[in-house]
């Protein structure tokens, strides 16, 4: 008896030693490559000028009756975030389904749903604007289905890993009443995975807020293009009057989502 | 009538949970199970509503085999056999009422039931159900804001408001303090006596299996050991079952 | 009675909820020009535009696996860091780690201000500190991991089961040792999990990279997508797929294990 | 090929959908399309919407999709669109001369500018021979400004830009100048004078640097339209973009918002050159 | 030896769950707690430890206060005290090894501990305790693998590599079959005859209170009620810790 204890000891060591030492192998590799952090001689004159930007940020820029001004370029930027959202936590659903290993009778088909998860999150948002703009033009709305399109493969990540997580006895319950498949879904599945649903569908939200200053580069509407433009300009007071209103805009997000999230956990 | 004729399982790690079992239940027996950790019981109560598969053999409610039966068929089989589990297995987010009334769902179509359409006879049949147990007030509360024994109660009542003929109970007073434990026997019992509802149930407990029983059947590995009135299950019969007065060493190492 | 009033309650409650989300769906689309008509019109346009991305330019594989490794291994460094500073902060944001509010608000708020910094943004400020290239891009990569991380891991110390906390509570452990058998076995699967998401997402982030000058794969897009050669940006996407599936398969296995 | 046009050339617009990209080789960066809007909604009579964007690509796919009517597209990218038959030039965006010394305007309206390569003066590097063996910052190998010309310049005097000197890519043209100023490059080729993006944070910067060589004359961003559109509506709008340059209102608009000075017309000849230097810059590092 | 003197303990919503209690409990002793559910047995075991702090009144343990006692002086106090829960508190994904190392942490530098780091005697000490429950062979098992009865012993194990000098034990056999059951309480008694080690012991079962213990306390709503030997508990006096031979209905619509 000793002796399997012994045993199962050592294979524990076999199996942790490997592991370390793969893993050491890939940080070697990557740290080797990586040229020694040094500090730029004149990064205190550049931060200088950057942070007296941030700190006096451009008053003029918050409100223009002409409309081109923080405000709505930020309420645009949440437009596309609360649709490209909204489009993708719904979209996503069948997806996450199809690719939980413990909704699929065979182990393939939920790789092959979790392989079309990554294949979607692949593509790059940029290129997926770029298709939308063939389509609908540019704007507001190309950059929704953009991030819509590409959420969907994120959420359905997510998704599908907290069905993996769950606990089957309450479906078993429902199975026992006389319940069919989508009935069981629905009082037994949904109530429990819906907080986590409920939470990465937030999250993502406010990720998409994030995204979508990029989605500016494109045309695909938002804070980006100005945000850009102020960087490339380094107009800095201008840069610290969107970040000022991009940390006050996601931290009201925050604060919402979080009284959500307790609500329903 | 249940029926099991040759019924064997073997879980796909080649444990054998049921070998070759044959055994006739009647309509408004109380039956109780009783037998070691890891003897089959749940196996055994799992394999009636088909929760489990089994391997080989068929299992016959009601002259229909449950064990043919596909799709609708099933469902409607399901839905007439009422599952008490040891771990209560509510929806904890949900409401008390919901969860009863998800007992309910075998009777509606898909669309009203995702809807929450139940008619109104459900939600009367689902709070009366609850007053049975003693639990009306906690109609609208969380499950998981309940005491153990109230949500064992509310299972209980989930399990009535499906208006089965068949109740399986998997250990239901497990963790229940013995006032409480009474109690739930007491309501399994009275519910047996008035409504005729066929009753098997799970238990660890000598005492109890011999108070509430009208039949008692041991479980060992996988095989029926005894299967008798109350009266024949005296103390001799039940070590039996447990096997024979075993050294712990011996007992727990080899089992489970 | 009680308890009908109870279920009208909740019936408006559900009601009102229901009525919000429409009206701010309803709001959004009218102030983006959504048209769902002008979508189905264009899906010409876009499949035409898809259809020249295929077929793939395959010779371009060879050429752009140098880019492709320096982009791994600057997602790997900048996971890295990302990861290491997120425990901290996600532990010390956390309610049941933490028992005093005047430490998690203040902890909970720095990392949402953080999260809240656009990649570019975060790239402009590296620049002129660190100088153009691949230290910068790392720094941005790292500061954006933390975000992503420590938000993901503190909601998932929060969740733990607070059994073994007792249990740890009850054999006298100091703090540490507390954490160390009661938490860290908990999340460490989630844990791992958020962070191969992350490098995931890092490998895909070419864009902030290239935009302060590191190399990568990055580069290459851009330059690829200014010539309007589709083959090769698909060719780049193929390959990155690629990689995102071996990091999600790695992925997978640790959970598995680790759960 | 002419894909999207479908060789008709009677495309009516009844709402004018522009698409602008703040030029590089502009030294303030806005991103406002309502003055631009307003000024043309008031001389061609229908409804003018301007997108601002940071990307080409997307605007020569939207022409290329029938979603955009007009776009201001920079030399090389005018060039790709208008092979794959997407857009034709208009007009040139005009602009002031440039002292290459001091970065000041000088008073003489053109359509080109230059690009040159700009060291430190303490770096040692006096002509294109000096480049041998050093780190240069180019921009992306589609920049007209950051690496055609300069790169097709420097082969020119035989020295191979991939070859011969150790590149990085650095993204916008400020990004060049200040890889310059610190040192993280020997020499980076800007457009004259991308110095002034820079100076209000670098007071030194035109102190510090210089530039040891000019290429040729590069045409200045266009103004160019949808194939299809009818020559009539073609006219209209090349008419009304002249008259904002001459109307002293309009210019002091395009000036401070995307400085611009006017705008002449221009036809697709004037881009031959850049033709030739993106064939010639083929044979760079072979 | 555990002194309570006057202690009170309140929730915050107000729920009163110990009422000035005082109670004298000597070493060696195998004291049983029983009470209905929500009486306050898991309130009172869980003060000598002060998972739960509480509202008024000192606890005394072998002359020292633990409720005065702060950092390290409360983290040795602890330390001394094992503790078993009705739910095992284990870490699922642990090995069993580990969790029952976790027992041992406090007597070393935290950086040994983190890193793993225990000494050769106290491995001997863990597997000692795992042969002690019989479940040496499962010391490189994840505890999720292991049935209820064996995560039970694996928490028993825990507290016994703790070499505490006080046991306590909420609820260790509830969801138990009989034989472990009985199995469990041998091995509390036996650690408890050994070692001389002080042994408190929430129950739900009489006959069980009546086998093992040397003495019997019981709570009602946060009172004692009783406090004797096993001789002095008869049948009315369990009666009365449990309320007089109560109406189900009354009984369980109130408590709980
Ligand atoms: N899913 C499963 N896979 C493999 N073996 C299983 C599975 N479920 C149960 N078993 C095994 O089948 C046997 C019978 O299990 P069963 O759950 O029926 O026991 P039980 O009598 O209900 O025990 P308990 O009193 O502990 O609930 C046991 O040896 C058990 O280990
Ligand atoms: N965290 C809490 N907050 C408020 N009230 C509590 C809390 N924990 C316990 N109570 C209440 O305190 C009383 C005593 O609870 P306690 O857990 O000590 O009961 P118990 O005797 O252990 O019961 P059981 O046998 O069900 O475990 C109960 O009325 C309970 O509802
Ligand atoms: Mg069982
Ligand atoms: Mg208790």
């Amino acid at each position: 008896m000793n002796e399997t204890i012994r045993k199962k000891r050592i294979m524990r060591r076999i199996k942790i030693w490997t592991s370390v030492i793969i893993i050491a192998v890939i940080y070697i590799w990557a740290f080797s490559g990586m040229p020694a952090m040094e500090f730029k001689p004149s990064a205190v004159q550049a931060i200088k000028a950057i942070f007296s930007g941030l700190i006096h940020p451009d008053w003029d820029y918050f409100y223009d009756p002409e409309g081109e001004d923080l405000l709505r370029t930020l309420l645009e930027t949440l437009y596309i975030a609360v649709l490209g959202t909204f489009i993708s936590s719904i979209l996503c659903v069948p997806f996450a389904f199809w690719a939980a290993r413990n909704m699929n009778k065979y182990q393939f088909v939920s790789s092959i749903g979790k392989f079309v998860l990554s294949a979607i999150r692949v593509f790059p948002e940029l290129i997926l604007a770029l298709l939308f703009i063939a389509a609908v033009g540019t704007g507001p709305f190309a950059g929704i289905l953009a991030l819509g399109f590409h959420s969907i493969g994120m959420l359905g990540k997510l998704f599908g890993e907290s069905i993996e997580d769950m606990d089957f006895s309450s479906s078993e319950a429902l199975k026992s009443c006389g319940a069919n498949k989508i009935q069981t879904l629905w009082f037994a599945i949904v109530p429990q995975v819906m907080p986590s649903f409920v939470s990465f569908t937030l999250y993502r939200f406010e990720l998409s807020v994030r995204a979508a200053t990029i989605l500016g580069i494109v045309g695909a509407g938002g804070i980006g293009a100005p945000l850009i433009f102020a960087l490339q300009g380094h107009k800095w007071d201008r840069v610290g009057m969107i970040l000022i209103g991009i940390i006050v805009m996601v931290t009201i997000i925050d604060y919402i989502s979080a009284t959500i999230r307790k609500r329903i956990v | 009538m249940i029926e099991f004729k040759d019924v064997s399982k073997v879980y796909p790690n080649g444990t054998k949970g049921l070998n070759n079992v044959n055994i006739k239940i009647n309509k408004g027996e109380f039956v109780v199970i009783v037998g070691l950790s890891g003897a089959g019981k749940s196996t055994l109560l799992r394999s009636i509503n088909r929760l489990h598969e089994i391997t080989s053999g068929e299992i016959i409610i009601d002259g229909k085999s449950i064990t043919k039966a596909r799709g609708k068929a099933l469902l409607r089989c399901r839905r007439d056999i009422g599952m008490i589990f040891q771990n209560f297995n509510l929806v904890k987010r949900s409401t008390v009422l919901r969860n009863v009334l998800s007992g309910r769902v075998g009777y509606h179509s898909t669309i009203r039931t995702i809807l929450g359409l139940f008619p109104k006879e459900d939600i009367t049949i689902a709070l009366n159900a609850l007053k049975r147990v003693n639990l009306e007030e906690k109609a609208y509360s969380r499950a998981d804001e309940l005491s153990g024994g109230q949500q064992q109660r509310v299972s209980i009542a989930r399990a009535l408001a499906q208006e089965a003929k068949i109740i399986l109970a998997d250990e239901p007073v497990a963790s229940l303090d013995p006032l409480t434990t009474k109690q739930v026997m007491d309501d399994l019992k009275r519910i047996n006596k008035e409504t005729g509802i066929t009753t098997i149930v799970n238990l660890h407990f000598v005492d109890l299996a011999r108070q509430y029983a009208t039949r008692i059947v041991g479980v060992r590995a996988g095989e029926i050991v005894f299967d008798g009135s109350v009266e024949d299950a005296t103390d001799d019969v039940f070590s039996s079952i447990y096997g024979r007065p075993v050294k712990q060493d011996e007992m727990l190492g080899a089992k489970v | 009675m009680d308890a009908l009033k109870k279920r009208r309650l909740s019936l408006m409650k559900r009601l009102v909820t229901l009525i919000l989300i429409i009206i701010i769906l309803w709001a959004s689309s009218a102030g983006s020009e959504v048209s769902i008509s002008s979508l189905i019109d264009g899906l010409p346009g876009m499949g035409s535009l898809f259809l020249e991305m295929l077929p793939p330019d395959w010779s371009y594989f060879s050429y752009v696996t140098d880019p492709m490794l320096e982009t791994i291994r600057m997602a790997i460094i900048g996971t890295t860091y990302g990861a290491i500073i997120a425990i901290p902060f996600a532990l010390l944001s956390s309610r049941n780690v933490v028992k005093w509010p005047v430490i998690y608000y203040p902890f909970r708020f720095v990392m949402n201000l953080i999260r809240t910094i656009p990649e570019l943004l975060l790239a402009a400020l590296f620049v002129p500190v660190l100088g153009i290239g691949d230290n910068a891009g790392i720094m941005a990569l790292s500061v954006f991991s933390f975000g992503v991380i420590a938000k993901l891991a503190y909601e998932a110390v929060e969740a733990i089961d607070n059994g073994p906390l007792e249990a740890m509570t009850a054999v006298g452990a100091n703090k540490i040792q507390w954490i160390f058998y009661g938490v860290v076995p908990q999340v460490i699967a989630s844990f791992v999990s958020y962070t191969l998401y992350c490098f995931e997402i890092n490998v895909r982030a070419a864009a902030i990279l290239g935009y302060v000058g590191a190399g990568g794969i990055g580069l290459y897009l851009n330059n690829t997508l200014k010539l309007f050669q589709y083959q090769r940006v698909s060719t780049i996407i193929i390959y990155t797929l690629i990689v995102v599936v071996i990091i999600d398969m790695i992925s997978n296995k640790c959970r598995e294990k680790l759960i | 090929g002419s894909k999207s046009s479908g060789g008709s050339k009677d495309y009516v617009p009844k709402k004018l959908l522009i698409g602008f990209v703040p030029s590089s080789n502009a030294d303030t960066l806005e991103a406002r399309a309502k003055p631009l809007a307003k000024l043309l909604q008031k001389r061609l009579g229908i409804p003018v919407k301007v997108t601002v964007t940071t990307d080409y690509n997307s605007i020569v796919e939207a022409m290329g999709h029938n979603k955009m009517d007009i776009g201001f597209l920079p030399p090389t990218d005018y060039v790709l669109a208008h092979d794959k038959g997407y857009a034709d030039v208009l007009l040139q965006a005009e602009r002031f001369g440039v002292n290459p010394k001091d970065g000041k305007s000088t008073n003489e309206k053109v359509d080109y500018y230059y690009s040159g390569m700009l060291v430190r003066n303490d770096s040692g590097i006096k002509s294109i021979k000096d480049l041998k063996g050093k780190k240069i910052g180019w921009q992306d190998t589609t920049s007209t400004a950051g690496y055609v010309f300069p790169a097709v310049t420097m082969k020119k005097a035989g020295i191979d830009p991939q070859k011969d000197v150790t590149g990085v890519t650095l993204q916008g043209h400020d990004k060049g100048v200040l890889a310059v100023l610190n040192k993280d490059v020997d020499a980076a080729p800007v457009f004259v004078d991308a110095r002034n993006i820079v100076a209000a944070e670098y007071p030194n910067v035109f102190k510090d640097t210089h530039y040891i060589f000019q290429t040729a004359k590069i045409p200045n961003d266009t103004i160019s339209v949808r194939p299809d559109m009818s020559s009539k509506w073609k006219k209209k709008i090349s008419d009304a973009f002249v008259d904002i340059g001459n109307d002293p209102e309009g210019n002091k608009i395009i000036m401070s918002i995307y400085t611009h000075s006017g705008y002449a017309k221009s036809k697709d000849s004037n881009f031959d050159i850049v033709r030739d230097y993106n064939k010639k810059i083929q044979e760079v590092g072979k």
